[in-house]
């Protein structure tokens, strides 16, 4: 998926101050002749053209820099409408720092890694519990977060390693908890669902499917409470979306103008659950119109995409204090769990998703931009063998919790 | 709760009609005029919803203050609770300790029929990491919120609507009640009339009553039943010998069957009788007004189970006590029953400590 | 709100056959300029043009009859589309059988006057608990109730005497059972919030805000199990709509194809909440979309309108065991429960929403048309202050429930 | 649960996963299969909703089989549980029966941690109105779930993951197990182990460490928590003079303190030793699997509790009763300490009926 910015200056003209965002217009891509609704607003310099895109009919994708045209009937905030249409000149990639997309590719591997071999720790059952892994969603966790300030908070679901890590938290710490380690960030007490890091904002996993939706909004509430311009972003799975908490919640979040961004993981499956299976509305971003909320669908499986929308979205509702609902199309690769099969998925499915895989087109980009070479790949992936091996080391060598850790931190 | 909103700028009310219509029972009067509506927060009917959000706000260290129109409503609500206000902390190894308080009216109305006259005090306490806490008097009930209030843990503050109209004296200074500690309400050597809440003021209208007959009864009102005041507990069975536990719950898996068996885990030897368990009957509660009375325990029915454990002959023969019921026809000669008139004080109270 | 009938069989030439339904059309009102959706379709012999009415537009209501035209849009079965302008013809209250009208018109007598007299042995302390009275909103229960079929059901909350006595549950059962007496429906067990007639289908009050809702969905998948093209009416309030139940009900029944109507009714407020301060979107009838399923407003305050909105939609639900959403907007003139002063309303508000009255337009409808007198009415309305006198003397005489009635009825 | 789908149409299977994924345990396998989608259905995960929808199809007659992925879950469905499946029946006056089942794994699993590791059944048994089932064997599990589906009343039936691997004889014919029926897995006369659920198989385990050191327990199994059969109950402990209560749950206001106090409400002259309530620790459950290990009762702790009931003297002086560990070595004395060696039967069992 492209992500085009388009400067267009003269259209501004009428429409009232170049500072000012503009009012939603709708767009429609000429070339393609695919109906995609774009929302666009004026940033200095640039104009970004983000996508809601259908990853099902994956039009957009296949444009390539320089010749989309898009059609816009733009709003200003006098009101005044202008028709207009523009090409496509840029890309957010064109326009990103280099490192920073460096440094996301490699949070990324170490997520992968990490669950990789905290599967296999599983199986050799040096890990108990549930292990709920991420692989393939890490576009998700790490494209939204990388946009957060200091005291920005993230909340999660129980398939939280990923979320952890992108917030900063250590994987020694968090290969410790599911080793049941002291060493482990919650003293080995709460497991693979229970990963928290105060310090690094976030606030933990849960093993009830939506309750973080509830508590989310309840953070958001916080800050919002302190007076702080700081947003919460919070992250639950399509299953999630039919709990009777996500109603309530969504409803609390935008009546009282909440500075939350309610992130659905859309990975088609609530256990062996598709998504038509459990919803009467399986495009689930429209139910944010419910609540009078901004409610948007984003392509999962492309960092650029999402790290676009993210920063749009989030800055937007650090702005305003009102909440938006994004439902990302991602897809876990493995099973629900570890322990899961996944048979009611067909490996024709499995493998359509993998030829989009977040991090193989990240690295294929990096490469093409001349940023990195294969041997900065070969070498980057075995630091991040290495560092992840330690993480298992540390785990394995660090001592079990005493007996006093079991009455310890009930009460305060 | 004005004086803790005025101490602390985190403290914050929310909850169903708390603030325009000044609270469903005038608990939250005048408040959101004070602070405002920042700080007095009315909710649409989504007690899970709100309860989870005043979740995420204690995680993040503000003080909410929860109240559920009746704790009936707080069942849609178990999950925040039980699953996260009283998990969070130990869950993330004591990184995320959980301060808030839920309060709401708890026990029996008037003819409010079966899913309006809930005690839930048994379900909160079931789980660990919560205290629980149950107060009877104005005082108490002022003292222990503002304890509740300032304590670092979720805190499930159970009043009773039959309470809110008792007049009694508030001590002009900060008035902190601490929470765990029970208190002798009227002092007594024959029989310990344990309870809480509404039902302490039920014992102490019976200990009235059993006085004229000659029979003086301790009235020990636990105040919080997690921390349970055991030490209490036990020095008072241990002086009486004889316990009647005295609540207005359903009785099966109650605060009474709990306090019930502490009560012989702490002092099986010094125990005269069994102990005597008046909860309300094992019904949902019904509507009409007759069937709602003979439900609940009342004074009459506390008296007459404190006479059971004083009627019985104890027999040291070593062939089992046998019921002493049919030989006494008065509750006069009940004095005979008791052992040293209840001047016998083991020091087991010091020793469990 | 007029009703109009109009015939219009050149305009269904070419649309498919007279028999089947037309899919909706959009339609403007040429003469007031207000846009207003109507839904379209075409019945033997007639065709039903109701509307989807804001009251507080009120727009429709000024308008009389004949002077009307409505431009219409109409798509056939065969897809084939016609715009037409249709002059208004007649209105279902021409329509509709006098003797029908003025059953109903008793029927909300008998429970205006029921909850008259109940209020007044609330304040003598002759009924305990709650009381919550259902004044001002009769044409809601009775409208809707009037049309089922028997085998259908109906579920409630806890201002449920309306609705008990619209399905035919005995006055007498009723009060008795508000007094607490055994002869009571529930033997004076339930009391107030909780009548119950399983006999006439009436499955009975909950105290529990929204509770009815998931219930319903039940018994309406009873229903369809049993193959028995039964429906089932569920009525709730504004306040309800905001329970995470009323959501994932939602979810299910449209999910799962269930044959019930969802009735909010939208009396403003849930205690003293307003529903702007309860809901993100006080429009409650638009979060239907949000489960792909089919919701209107309808103004409650006119029975024809009720009816006729009951009628289309009920067989519609029936047929297709598709689920439907209806906002009906309503208002109830004393307070939540008859002990609440009601200050959060202006006496303006409650004298406004009176000149609405539902009983009184009727009782001005049926003496407009001569089918009753003036000399009627006043029979009317003694005899059915006797026929409540009579249930008060019955519930003042029964006995109260032996001390056997505590342990009955636990366990079956 | 297929004969019961064989033989009532009424009967339907409802709940996450539970049929295209047959059953997160397998409990269900193959039933879609065999009676399709119309009854074996799959949810979203809107445990309050799909609850609620079953209450009200078995207020129409239906016969749901609601199944709850774990018992913890339940948490989300309490309202249409509590207030509605088992009170609509008294509520209505008797006019609507709710008969169904709620099916769920209950109790701890493996390392699964603090929220999805919960016991419910006090939560169950504290309301009146349903019956409450856990059954321990596979005999038990197919006999009691066909009587629970029969019941006219909603019926908690409470399995155990840590059983699903047990096997076990089923009997070939209908095999119907009533509810509300103890059953005694092993006599013995010294003391009485009184359990269920998985903690009646520990209770055998160390029923059979205890043997060895000549201590014969009795185990009895209560099958069904509501109703509790007393009689067997009182007749066991009667017999032995002294109990040991196991459960997996935490131990405040738990079904173990229930039946702890019932034991004494019962039989109270005829205990030599204080009951011995063994439950899981009072913290939710740590995830460390050297911490759920010390968490969770196990057969040391069954057999070190059965021993503490017998290591006491019984002082009939009158002067009360002392602890007698100290001057025990070994558990081989204890049977000094044991009144007539546990052949005194009184017929109280009888008079309780
Ligand atoms: C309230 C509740 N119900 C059921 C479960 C069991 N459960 C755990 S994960 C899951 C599926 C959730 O799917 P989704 O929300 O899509 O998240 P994903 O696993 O796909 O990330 C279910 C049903 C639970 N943990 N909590
Ligand atoms: C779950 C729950 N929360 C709160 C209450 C207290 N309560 C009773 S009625 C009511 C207002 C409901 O308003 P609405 O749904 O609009 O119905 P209306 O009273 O207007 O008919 C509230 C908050 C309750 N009974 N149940
Ligand atoms: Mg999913
Ligand atoms: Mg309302």
């Amino acid at each position: 998926m492209q992500l085009p910015v388009i400067e267009f200056p003269n259209t501004l003209k009428g429409l009232g101050q170049r500072s000012e965002r503009l009012k939603i217009g709708v767009v429609r891509n000429g070339r393609t002749g695919l109906p995609q609704k774009f929302r666009c607003f004026a940033r200095e310099p640039d104009i970004i053209l983000p996508v809601i895109l259908n990853p099902a009919v994956e039009g957009p994708a296949r444009r390539s820099p320089g010749r989309t045209v898009a059609r816009l009937t733009l709003t200003g905030p006098t009101g005044a409408r202008r028709r207009t249409h523009l090409p496509v000149k840029g890309f957010l990639k064109d326009r990103m720092d280099t490192n920073e997309v460096l440094r996301i590719y490699r949070q990324m591997l170490v997520i992968r890694r990490f669950e990789d071999r905290s599967d296999i720790a599983y199986k050799l059952n040096k890990i108990g519990g549930y292990l709920h892994l991420y692989i393939g969603q890490e576009a998700v966790a790490c494209g939204l977060i990388s946009v957060l300030e200091k005291g920005d908070v993230v909340i999660d679901s129980y398939r939280d390693h990923g979320h952890f890590i992108a917030c900063g938290g250590g994987i020694n710490e968090a290969m410790a908890e599911l080793y049941g380690k002291v060493t482990g960030c919650s003293r080995g007490k709460g497991g693979s669902m229970h990963l928290f890091s105060k310090e690094h904002g976030f606030y933990g996993g849960s093993g009830i499917v939506g309750a973080g939706i509830g508590m989310g909004a309840g953070l958001a509430f916080g800050l919002k409470y302190r007076e702080e311009k700081k947003v919460c972003l919070c992250f639950f799975g399509d299953g999630a979306c039919q709990t009777g908490l996500f109603h309530e919640t969504m409803n609390l979040a935008a009546l009282w103008e909440l500075p939350i961004v309610f992130i659905i993981e859309n990975n088609q499956y609530a256990m062996g659950t598709s998504v038509d299976r459990s919803s009467s509305e399986p495009e689930l971003y429209k139910r944010a119109a419910g609540y009078q909320m901004h409610g948007e669908r984003v392509d999962g499986m492309d960092l650029f995409t999402v790290r676009e929308v993210a920063e749009r979205v989030i800055s937007q509702v650090r702005e305003t204090s009102k909440p938006a609902l994004l439902e990302v199309m991602t897809y876990r690769y493995r099973g629900h769990g570890a322990a899961d099969g996944a048979k009611y998925r067909t490996p024709e499915e499995v493998e359509k998703w993998k030829t989009r895989d977040p991090i193989g087109r990240v690295e294929a980009w990096l490469l093409e931009q001349g940023a990195i070479t294969e041997q900065d790949v070969e070498r980057i992936h075995q630091e991040v063998h290495a560092e992840v091996e330690e993480c298992l080391r540390f785990a394995e060598e660090s001592p079990l919790p005493g007996e006093e850790e079991l009455y310890a931190h009930i009460l305060a | 709760m004005a004086e803790e909103l005025e101490r602390d700028p985190e403290v914050f009310i929310i909850g169903e009609e708390v603030a325009q219509y000044q609270g469903t029972f005038r608990v939250t009067e005048g408040l959101l005029d004070r602070f405002g509506p920042k700080r007095v927060i009315d909710t649409p009917i989504s007690e899970e919803g709100f309860t989870a959000l005043a979740v995420g706000a204690a995680m993040l260290g503000l003080k909410p203050v929860v109240e559920f129109m009746t704790i009936n409503f707080s069942i849609r609500a178990l999950d925040a609770i039980i699953n996260h206000a009283a998990k969070n902390y130990y869950m993330s190894g004591g990184q995320l300790p959980t301060s808030m308080v839920v309060r709401a009216p708890n026990g029996k109305g008037e003819q409010l029929a079966a899913q309006h006259s809930h005690s839930l005090e048994a379900w909160f306490m079931y789980h660990p990491g919560m205290k629980v806490v149950l107060p009877s008097t104005p005082a108490d009930a002022r003292g222990l919120l503002k304890s509740a209030i300032r304590d670092p843990n979720p805190v499930i503050f159970l009043e009773h609507a039959g309470l809110y109209t008792l007049k009694g004296e508030v001590p002009e200074d900060e008035g902190l009640v601490p929470i765990g500690e029970a208190v002798v309400r009227r002092e007594g050597k024959h029989v310990t009339l344990v309870s809480y809440s509404r039902m302490s003021q039920m014992c102490l209208r019976a200990a009235e009553a059993l006085a004229e007959e000659g029979i003086e009864a301790e009235v020990l009102d636990l105040r919080s039943l997690v921390p349970m005041d055991e030490e209490r507990l036990a020095a008072s069975v241990a002086k009486t010998h004889r316990a009647v536990v005295v609540t207005e719950e359903n009785p099966t898996c109650s605060a009474a069957s709990e306090i019930t068996s502490r009560i012989y885990k702490l002092v099986f030897d010094e125990l005269d009788a069994p102990v005597e368990t008046l909860t309300g009957e094992d019904t949902p509660m019904p509507y009409a007004r007759n069937l709602e009375k003979i439900w609940a325990p009342d004074e009459a029915k506390i008296v007459a189970a404190a006479r059971r454990t004083l009627a019985r002959h104890v027999d040291y023969s070593g062939n089992g006590a046998k019921e002493g019921r049919a030989t006494y026809g008065g509750i006069g000669d009940a004095e005979d029953g008791r052992r040293n008139g209840g001047g016998y004080h083991p020091p087991l109270a010091q020793e469990a400590r």
